[in-house]
Formats: C-alpha cells, sequence, structure tokens
C-alpha cells in the first residue's frame, strides 16, 4: 500500500515530470494557451503514457531475455510512436466522440518526452508491470495537473495588463517557474 | 450659475474605498507586528523592514520610469509587499537579503505580468520562498529573542518551536515553547511571524475594515487545526501550539487574503483556504527537508486559484440550466 | 437562498446632503404652473408619439396632442390650458433631441371634459388596458415602459401575483415615499381595482423598512382587502429593481432573458398605480408627477409637477444650486443620467432631479485589483470585473457567454469598485454590441436561410423540368 | 524572405536568424535540463549536433529511397540509431558527463528540433545543404544552451565552467541550478533576444527606408 502511496504522490507532486524534472516543456508550453485544450491534451498523454508504460516494460523483459538492452532507446520509441498510431486508428473506429476530443493531440504525442522518460524510468527503478503502468498513469496525471494549472493561469493572464514582450512563451516560462517554486514545497514529502 | 457641468453616465455616486486605502488598511494592520518585531530582535529588525520596504518601492517606481508607464507606487501596494517580505526574513540575515527579494518580489513576479492585480502569485511569499532556497543556511538561522538571550542560551539557536513541536507529536518529548510565549512571540523566528498576538490585533482590524474575508483565515487555521487534532490524538494542548507556531498566523490573514492571487467567489475562497491548511499540514506533518510549509501551502494554492475561480463561477441570478 | 438580504450583491449607498432623512419629511407641494411649457413626444419606451395638434390650436388640460404610434407606445396629454406655440425639436433627458410640442398657458387651468367609466368595478381586463392605454401610462420608477403593454398578458402566461414597487431604493429620491404617505388610500384603491378587474388573487407591496410612515399609511388603507398585503423591506440597494423584487417578495426568480409574467408577475410602480387611479376613477390621463428636487439645492423639495415643466423653474422654485455643484441628474444617483441643459422639460419618467457636487465626476481609473467586490455587489450575481475584461478586448462572445446582457445596469459595482473603474459604463457598450451583432447574425442566418430555400426551390425547378423532359 | 539556400546561408540561418531555442522554441526540455553548469551544456549541444548533422545527412541521402507512408517510422529510426551511437560512446568515453546528462541523452531521440529538421530540411534538400543546415542548427542550440547554462552556473554555483568567477565572498543563488531557476532564465533570455531582434529590425527597416 505504501509503495503505491509514494508512487502516486511521488509522480504527481514530488517528481512531477514538467514541474520539477524538466520532460515535456514543448507540449507543456506549446499546448497551454486555453484550459480545455490543456485537459483534452492531459487526458489523450495520460491514455498512451498508461498504455506505453505497460507496453514497454513487457517489452523490456523480452529485450532483458533476449540481452538486446542497447536496443531499447530504438525499439521504446518504435513502439510509442507505432502505438499513437494504434490508439489514434482505435479511437477512431471505437470512440469517434473520444477521438473529435483527443484526436488533434495525439500525432503530438510522440514527440512527448515524458513518454520515453517515464518508459526508461520504470525500467531503471526496476518497476513490474503493475508498478510501471500505476507509475505511468501517475505522472501523466502529474503532467495533466501542470499543464491544467499553466493553462489557467495563461487564460487568467489575457485579463491582466502583461506587457506586450511577456506575451507568448517568454510569460509562459516565467510562469512555469514561479510555479515550479511552488511545487518544491513537496520536495522533502517523500 | 450653472457652468462646467459635467456630463458622465450612471452610476454618480461612488463608495469612499480606494486601492490606496485599503492597501493603507494593511500596512496599519502590520505595524502591531512590526512594532513586536523590534521589540524582540532589536535594531537589526528595522533595518531589514526598512531595506526591504524601500528597495520595493525604489523597485517599482525605477520599472514604471523605465516602462515609462504610469507611476504607481501611491498606491502603497509596493509598502505592503516590502512589509510582507520584511516579515518572513529572519532579524540575523544580512541587508543584501531583502534587497534581493525585494527586487525580485517586485520586479519579477509583480511588474512583469503587469503590476498591481496581474500578478498571479504573491510577490512577497513567492520571494521569501526564493531565498529560502537559494540561501537555507541564511533564511533558516532563526536568532533568539532578546529577552530568551538573558538567560543564557545561543543567541542563534537555528530551531523554531515547530522542531520541538514535531518531536513532540512524535512523542520523543522535547521542549516545547509556553503557550504565552508563542503568543507574544518571544520564541525564535522571523520577524513578523512570532508575536501572534499583534497580528491576531491586525487580523481582526482588517476583517473589522472589510478588507479581508474572514472566511480564509477561518477556514486555513479551522482545516490545520482539524487535521492536528485528528491525527495527532486529539492532544488539545499540542494542536493549539501548532496553530501558534510558525508562519499559519501570518499568513492566513495577509498573505492568503490576498486580492489578487486569492480566488474571489465565496466557495472559491473556502476551498483555496481549505486547501492551503491541507497542504501546510501535509507539509508541516510529513516533510523532512521543511519545518515550514505555509509559505509553499499558499503558492501552490496562488497556482491553483485561476482554475478555483474558473470552475466555481457563481451562476448568474435567473440562470436558466442549459439542458443537454 | 440569499438569507436575510432577500436577492444576491446589493449595496448601501451613502446618502449625501439633503438626503432621504431630509426629504423624506418635506410634503408634497404643487408647483405653480410655468407660463411655457415643452411636451416631448417621446417620454416612454417604444416609438415616439405622433403629434395630433398643429401651432395656434387652442388646448385645455388633458387634451391629447400625439397619438401612440404603435403598440409600444404612449399617447401624450397637455399639461395646461393655452395656445400650440410652436412644434419643435427639443433635448430630452436621455441626451436625444425629440419632436415637442410647445404650449403657452393661459393660467386658466381648464380641463378637457372627463368622461371617466361608469362601473370600474365591472370593466373586462381589454377595457381597463384600453382606458390606462389612453391616459398615456407608464412605467413611473424611470423605465417608462408603458404600461398596457405590461397588463397585456399573453395567453400562455398567468397574471398571478401584482407587486407594486415602493422600494424607492435609490438615495436622495422621495417622492415615492411621500405619494405612498399621503395618497395611500389612492393607490389601494387601484391596486384594488386591477385585483379585481385581472381576477388576480394576490398583490404585495414592497416598501423599503426606512419609510415606516408610507408602511403604517398603505397597511391602514389596505386594512379592509386581505388580497393585498404591505411587505416591509430591508433597506439594500438595488431592492426597486424588477427581479430582484419579485424574488424578495415571492422566492421566484424571473428566468434570464425572461419577463416579470414568466415568474407570473407584474410589478408596477406606486406612483404607477396612483395613475391608474386618476384613469380610472376620475378619467384624468397623465399629465402631472411628483418629483424629488434635492442634493445642493436651498431647500429640497417634493413637487407635484406638470409634464413639460422645464427643470430651470424647479430649481428656481427650491432656491437655486449651491456652489460646488458640478452635476445635474434626472433620476436618482444610481441610475439616473447626467444633463448639463436646464430648459429640458420635466417628463412622465422623472423622479427626481438632484444637484450633486464633487463626489459625482468620475474619479480616474486604477488597474482592477481583483478585490471581488463588484461580485459581491451584483444583484444579478454576475462577474463585473470578468465582463468588464472581455469587453474591453473586445471579446464580446465571451462576454455574452458569462451572461453580461443580464446586467440591470444598476450601477451597483461601479460604486464598491476601490480602483474606480468604470464597469456599469463599459457593460452598457458592451450590451449595445452584442445586441448588434445579435442582429447582424440573425440577418446572416435569416439571408442564409433564403439562400438555401432559394436553391433548393431551383434544385425542385431542375428536377422537375428535368421530369418533363423525361 | 526570398534568398537561395547556400551552404553559408543555411549555417547562418542556424545560427541566428531561426535560432531553435530563442526562435523557433524547439527542444525545450534538454535546453532546460541539463544547463546547471557550462560543460553539460557543451556536452548536450555537441552530442545533439552530432545527432543532428548524421541523421540530416542520413534522411537527405535517402529522401527519395523512402516511401512517404513511413516515412515517420523511418526518421525515428534514422535518428535513434544515431543516438544510441552516442550514447554507447559516451558511456565508454565520457562517462562523467554522461551521468551528469543523464536520461536526456537517450531522449535526444524525442528532442523536436532533429525531428523537425528532418522533417521540414533535410526530406526536401540536398545531402550537402541538409549538412549544412543540421550543423548550423546544432551550433545555433549549442551556442544558445551554453549560454543559458553559463549564466545559471555564475550565478548558481559563482562558477564559469568550473572556474571561481565571483569573488570568495558570493553566497551562490541555489535557485538558478534548480528548476524554477532554469524556466525564469529562459524567459528573461528570451525576452532579451526578443527586444535585440525587433531593435534590429526596426534598424534594418530604417536603413532600408533611408536608402529608399
Amino acid at each position: 500500500m505504501s509503495t503505491f502511496l509514494v508512487i502516486v504522490i511521488g509522480q504527481i507532486l514530488v517528481n512531477n515530470y514538467v514541474m520539477c524534472q524538466f520532460y515535456g516543456i514543448c507540449p507543456f508550453l506549446g499546448v497551454s494557451k486555453r484550459v480545455d485544450t490543456a485537459l483534452g491534451m492531459g487526458m489523450a498523454v495520460t491514455f498512451v503514457i498508461t498504455i506505453a508504460s505497460f507496453v514497454t516494460r513487457l517489452l523490456q523483459f523480452a529485450l532483458d531475455a533476449l540481452s538486446l538492452q542497447y536496443l531499447q532507446t530504438i525499439v521504446f520509441i518504435l513502439v510509442i510512436a507505432v502505438l499513437v498510431q494504434v490508439v489514434e486508428s482505435a479511437l477512431k473506429k471505437l470512440s469517434p466522440s473520444l477521438y473529435q476530443a483527443l484526436g488533434v493531440y495525439l500525432p503530438l504525442i510522440t514527440t512527448n518526452c515524458v513518454v520515453l522518460a517515464v518508459a526508461q524510468k520504470n525500467i531503471s527503478t526496476g518497476y513490474g508491470l503493475l508498478e510501471s503502468t500505476l507509475c505511468g498513469f501517475c505522472a501523466a496525471l502529474g503532467f495533466t495537473l501542470a499543464l491544467v494549472l499553466l493553462a489557467g493561469i495563461r487564460e487568467r493572464m489575457e485579463e491582466s495588463e502583461m506587457p506586450t514582450w511577456m506575451k507568448g512563451f517568454p510569460g509562459a516560462l516565467i510562469m512555469s517557474g514561479l510555479m515550479a517554486m511552488a511545487f518544491m514545497g513537496f520536495n522533502g514529502l517523500i | 450659475m450653472l457652468k462646467n457641468l459635467a456630463i458622465t453616465s450612471s452610476p454618480h455616486v461612488r463608495s469612499s474605498a480606494t486601492t490606496r486605502r485599503i492597501m493603507q488598511d494593511v500596512c496599519i494592520a502590520l505595524a502591531p507586528a512590526g512594532i513586536a518585531s523590534i521589540v524582540f530582535f532589536g535594531g537589526s529588525a528595522a533595518m531589514i523592514i526598512a531595506i526591504s520596504v524601500i528597495t520595493c518601492v525604489l523597485t517599482e517606481f525605477l520599472y514604471q520610469k523605465l516602462m515609462g508607464s504610469k507611476i504607481t507606487v501611491s498606491d502603497w501596494s509596493a509598502v505592503v509587499t516590502g512589509l510582507l517580505l520584511a516579515y518572513n526574513i529572519p532579524a540575523s540575515a544580512p541587508l543584501w537579503i531583502p534587497v534581493v527579494g525585494g527586487v525580485f518580489a517586485i520586479l519579477i513576479v509583480k511588474q512583469l505580468f503587469g503590476g498591481i492585480g496581474s500578478n498571479f502569485m504573491n510577490p512577497a511569499l513567492a520571494a521569501r520562498v526564493m531565498l529560502f532556497v537559494s540561501w537555507s543556511g541564511i533564511m533558516t538561522a532563526y536568532p533568539n529573542t532578546r529577552f530568551m538571550v538573558d538567560e543564557g542560551m545561543d543567541a542563534i539557536s537555528g530551531a523554531t518551536p515547530l522542531a520541538g513541536l514535531a518531536k513532540a507529536f512524535a512523542g520523543t518529548g522535547a521542549e516545547t515553547a509556553s503557550i504565552g510565549n508563542l503568543l507574544l512571540g518571544n520564541v525564535p523566528g522571523v520577524l513578523g511571524e512570532t508575536c501572534k498576538i499583534a497580528l491576531l490585533l491586525g487580523g481582526a482590524y482588517l476583517i473589522v475594515r472589510q478588507v479581508i474575508d474572514w472566511r480564509i483565515p477561518a477556514c486555513m487555521i479551522g482545516t490545520v487545526a482539524v487535521l492536528y487534532l485528528i491525527f495527532g490524538g486529539f492532544n488539545f494542548e499540542l494542536t493549539v501550539k501548532e496553530l501558534l507556531s510558525g508562519g499559519l498566523i501570518l499568513g492566513a490573514f495577509f498573505m492568503a487574503t490576498d486580492y489578487a492571487t486569492s480566488p474571489q467567489t465565496p466557495l472559491g475562497r473556502i476551498i483555496f483556504a481549505v486547501g492551503c491548511g491541507l497542504i501546510l499540514f501535509v507539509i508541516r506533518f510529513g516533510e523532512k527537508t521543511y519545518p515550514e510549509g505555509c509559505s509553499f501551502a499558499i503558492l501552490f494554492m496562488n497556482v491553483c486559484t485561476p482554475l478555483i475561480d474558473r470552475w466555481t463561477a457563481p451562476k448568474y441570478f435567473g440562470e436558466v440550466k442549459k439542458h443537454g | 437562498m440569499y438569507g436575510k438580504r432577500l436577492f444576491p450583491g446589493g449595496i448601501h449607498p451613502q446618502e449625501g446632503r439633503n438626503g432621504k432623512a431630509v426629504n423624506g419629511a418635506n410634503p408634497i407641494t404643487e408647483l405653480p404652473a410655468s407660463k411655457r411649457v415643452v411636451i416631448p413626444m417621446s417620454q416612454h419606451g417604444g416609438a415616439p408619439a405622433k403629434v395630433i395638434v398643429a401651432k395656434g390650436d387652442p388646448v385645455r388640460v388633458g387634451q391629447k396632442i400625439g397619438e401612440a404610434a404603435a403598440f409600444v407606445s404612449a399617447p401624450v396629454h397637455s399639461s395646461v390650458s393655452g395656445t400650440v406655440v410652436d412644434i419643435i425639436r427639443t433635448m430630452t433627458f436621455s441626451g436625444v433631441e425629440v419632436e415637442a410640442v410647445v404650449i403657452d398657458n393661459d393660467f386658466r387651468d381648464e380641463w378637457m371634459e372627463l368622461c371617466p367609466p361608469a362601473d370600474p368595478e365591472s370593466m373586462t381586463p381589454k377595457e381597463a388596458i384600453g382606458v390606462i392605454r389612453e391616459a398615456g401610462i407608464v412605467g413611473m420608477g424611470g423605465a417608462t415602459f408603458p404600461t398596457p403593454v405590461k397588463l397585456s398578458i399573453a395567453p400562455d402566461k398567468h397574471f398571478e401575483k401584482l407587486i407594486v414597487n415602493g422600494a424607492e431604493c435609490e438615495p436622495y429620491l422621495t417622492a415615492d415615499h411621500r405619494l405612498m404617505l399621503e395618497r395611500a388610500p389612492e393607490i389601494i384603491d387601484a391596486v384594488s381595482l386591477l385585483l379585481k378587474i385581472f381576477s388576480v388573487p394576490e398583490a404585495i407591496i414592497g416598501v423599503e423598512q426606512n419609510k415606516p410612515d408610507a408602511i403604517a399609511a398603505l397597511q391602514n388603507a389596505a386594512a379592509g382587502n386581505p388580497a393585498i398585503r404591505v411587505q416591509p423591506l430591508p433597506v439594500r440597494y438595488p431592492q426597486g429593481g424588477e427581479k430582484q423584487l419579485i424574488y424578495a417578495l415571492t422566492k421566484r426568480v424571473v428566468p434570464a432573458g425572461g419577463l416579470p409574467i414568466d415568474a407570473g408577475c407584474v410589478v408596477l410602480n406606486a406612483a404607477t398605480c396612483y395613475a391608474i387611479y386618476k384613469a380610472l376613477r376620475e378619467g384624468k390621463p397623465l399629465v402631472r408627477r411628483i418629483t424629488t428636487v434635492g442634493g445642493l439645492v436651498q431647500e429640497p423639495h417634493n413637487f407635484l409637477v406638470r409634464i413639460g415643466t422645464p427643470v430651470r423653474d424647479l430649481l428656481r422654485a427650491c432656491g437655486g444650486t449651491l456652489p460646488g455643484t458640478c452635476k445635474l441628474i434626472s433620476g436618482g444617483p444610481m441610475m439616473g443620467t447626467a444633463f448639463t441643459d436646464i430648459d429640458i422639460p420635466v417628463t412622465k419618467g422623472c423622479s427626481g432631479i438632484l444637484a450633486l457636487g464633487k463626489e459625482a465626476v468620475d474619479p480616474e481609473e486604477s488597474p482592477c485589483i481583483r478585490c471581488g467586490r463588484c461580485m459581491r455587489a451584483c444583484p444579478m450575481n454576475l462577474q463585473p470585473m470578468k465582463m468588464d475584461h472581455l469587453i474591453r478586448a473586445e471579446r464580446f462572445d465571451e462576454a455574452d457567454k458569462v451572461g453580461v446582457m443580464n446586467c440591470i445596469e444598476c450601477g451597483a459595482c461601479t460604486f464598491v469598485c476601490p480602483a474606480k473603474r468604470l464597469l456599469t459604463q463599459s457593460f452598457r457598450a458592451g450590451k449595445r454590441i452584442v445586441n448588434i451583432r445579435r442582429r447582424q447574425q440573425k440577418a446572416r442566418e435569416d439571408a442564409e436561410k433564403a439562400a438555401l430555400a432559394a436553391k433548393e426551390a431551383t434544385k425542385e425547378a431542375a428536377q422537375d423540368d428535368k421530369r418533363k423532359e423525361g | 524572405m526570398a534568398k537561395k539556400n547556400t551552404v553559408p546561408s543555411t549555417l547562418l540561418n542556424g545560427l541566428i536568424t531561426e535560432n531553435p531555442t530563442f526562435t523557433l522554441m524547439l527542444g525545450m526540455c534538454p535546453t532546460l535540463g541539463v544547463t546547471t553548469a557550462a560543460m553539460n551544456g557543451i556536452g548536450m549541444g555537441l552530442a545533439t549536433t552530432f545527432v543532428l548533422v548524421c541523421s540530416n545527412l542520413f534522411i537527405s541521402l535517402l529522401r527519395n529511397i523512402i516511401p512517404d507512408k513511413v516515412r515517420i517510422p523511418s526518421y525515428i529510426i534514422v535518428i535513434a540509431s544515431f543516438v544510441t551511437m552516442v550514447d554507447l560512446f559516451m558511456q565508454a568515453f565520457l562517462p562523467d558527463l554522461r551521468s551528469a546528462l543523464g536520461s536526456y541523452i537517450p531522449l535526444i531521440v524525442v528532442n523536436c528540433i532533429i525531428f523537425a529538421r528532418a522533417e521540414s530540411f533535410a526530406a526536401k534538400n540536398p545531402p550537402l545543404l541538409s549538412l549544412a543546415d543540421g550543423l548550423g542548427m546544432g551550433i545555433g542550440f549549442t551556442i544558445s544552451i551554453t549560454l543559458l547554462a553559463a549564466i545559471r552556473e555564475l550565478f548558481g554555483t559563482g562558477t564559469i565552467f568550473g572556474a571561481q568567477v565571483m569573488p570568495e565572498s558570493y553566497q551562490p543563488m541555489g535557485i538558478m541550478t534548480q528548476v524554477p531557476g532554469g524556466f525564469i532564465t529562459l524567459g528573461l533570455m528570451m525576452i532579451l533576444a526578443n527586444a535585440a531582434r525587433k531593435s534590429i529590425q526596426k534598424r534594418r527597416a530604417a536603413r532600408k527606408e533611408a536608402a529608399a
């Protein structure tokens, strides 16, 4: 029980991939202009990362068995790319409404380094299948949390009198910096 | 007989509340704690307060001058930031600490986002956390008060009452400061957060003047109290001591109630305050690195504020429920 | 839901010099008729009336000089006897120039022949509406919406409660207060007549608690009729707002975009009820009204004044304005309109003429500090700060979405704003633009629909042709 | 901008006009993640440059062979292969730097700069130009992240490339080498870069006007 709690709190708050480790910054800055799109992206990422964590962990068993560990990066990134494609077409067929909501975000996920980072971290920390999946799910929740929080702030900033040269990326970066400071409070929890 | 009549649209009368008046009220409410800090920590406290306020006001003035925008230092908001920042610094800190903090607070946290009302994070708190993360040695070297030195203790103990309380809760039976000393502020700590009587007095003033919403301090302190009671085995004495230790009172009355960085809806304010209390408790109770969670708790809820406001937006009077 | 406050938000605007407390004690005094009156043809919501007299015509008091030009319109009557000397365009309080009839008073004060209804108790609603319409009665609280239109209830709506608005929540104004105090039996009589004619089971008269004498007078007068209830209300602006009043008195909520009748209510101002009394019992049209003159004047008064009297005469009768007057207002300080020309005539909706000092000049705006006071003050539970940002950023569609069209322009948010932002003013502009956009949108949709229909028609025609060829 | 794609102009393009960090906003994760010390910045920059140059060259060579449908997986395989090479090379010969850069080395594979250049440049241009583009972009990336890293190192530890620069009495500003410092420093640098670009553009426009 406590390991799971450690994973949940650790992945969402303490070691938040965006706020504490600098992963997934591109989509974090790119898709955080509106809360609605941020939520959509977050859901899509959660979907993919959870499945990817499970699949890559399975694949690692095969790699270990074949002593092909050095191919990890190539295999993982290929799997992720394929997975995104599969998820996209599966969603299209199975749940058109969900596809409509998430479809536009899916292709962007391949280059979201959180996916690969989580997969590799699962292997390097030696998590089992269940823990890996949970870890992936929580990491994605953490990503979503950061994304939606930033989107909320950026939406609010549209109402403020922010100087024009702060608009866009510079402002988003400084907001993220201040956000990251708030996240530091959880540093010692685990 | 009637010349230069003005033509503007209604309403034609305004309340007497002004931004400046509100900020002045906050300064008045902060004054007792400032005086207490000078009494307890001596001239160095006065120096830090002065430097901090001057830095904040000057930074705001110079930035606005440089950017060619309207100078707004006369609204007193920079003074409030300066005071709050100073209250979060221990008296033993070197004088460049409030300078760096003040510039960071006003420039990065406030003015870059558009100045008063536009910042999404409390400038003083953000600056405190920045200082704390950067120079934690300086920021956690809490000097003893002048009255404690007389008792032959070290000038710098480095331990706030919280450290002792944590041990007491854990059952290791460390000595804790008495409630009387906690209330008076005769305990080590940063400048403004020690003298609880002064802070409570100021807080009451703000509530009476309707500058702040009582819900925020009440819910925040209430949440912490309830959590400590439950997790501390209903030890009332320790719970009260816990409430009176650290930055909770200062934070709950003066920083969590900051207009720009807390929600505006009544429900949102309650969620915000409970969130602050919860995170503060989690950090104080479960942390190993930081002795104090108040700043972080409020900062984190500051970040959540836009979403809270968004999701607790009131239904307008007569709003028809949308079907489907 | 909103506790003792009875409606969301609300404020307590403070009274200045010569406020309610002073002027509430001034009895209604009749202002001597002026030598010349200027009677505008547009004193009501809707289409302006059509002039039906010509230069040189003799007129008597109560004679119709303007005919209602549409369903939502009202006739206009002469308030003095004399001669029509001119038909001009004159300025009104709303800042718009309208057609007006200028009449020179012969001071004989001859009424036209009055023919009051023989038995008002047994009139049908239609007959009563006809009489009220002919009397030119409009809402006298300031909105001036023609009363007969309000009373013409669509067959699918139910008129269950008659609400009489005696709140008079605007600071300074005491015209309704004095009227309710001095003419209580007449008002109650009009209310019981309306109840009978429209077969409505209940009437509630809402009066703010700061007028205990008026409440007592009304209760006294209504003692014989159990269907009429006089309800004291807490003092809170805008208690007199239609939706707020209905909620306070009946706990019914008027749906957004709807009318009081959607909650089964019709709201009439106390002064309107008095005018209805005059029309139904005496057959007299609306030619006089009670107007408060207050603020920075020598002696504040409650005048019974003839429609068309220039403001100049009212101010003179009060001993003139005091030095320091910066603004003249028609109506209350919260919702009234400022004007500069003191030759503007008093109209049917003019509940007060106020002279205000420096405090009425807009202070400089400063950035919003997000204190949330506006939100707490809004009687419609809107988010003024957010709407203001959206309107200033010209994001009108989003402003519409957060409900700017529900703003009743009561001014409570602007009143409380410590940053002195011009919120109500911004909403007024925003509402106008949203309205224009809606109209354009509708026109576009209609055009599209028409184009589509035309296309279909041509297609069908082509198919027909093909079939024929086949 | 109407100009011929020559080797020098392509090189310059990556260095300044379309600097990946400050203009294209690509590859943000390593930009922020490894720039706690100037040495890390250079290491990361050079590793990325190597992968960028090689993948650009290869993809450009293969651009007419790869069918359009499997283009993305093919690019990924090419890129991932080079990344694996760099990774193994560093593990063997520069173990300290490799451990300092941590998992960001394998993550070069998802660095959007590489993918973006492959897709938008190498797939459409001849090998030599693609190579120049990769080199320009890579060096531009290296310079900017080294600059960022140097600033963070200077304030965060008082050193540059490990050499003490600040006076001994300087109390290092710890936050600069932590996550918030990275975000805020990059944000401030970006403001300056934008301002500089704008003033250059203004001057250029003024000069053009004067000439005309």
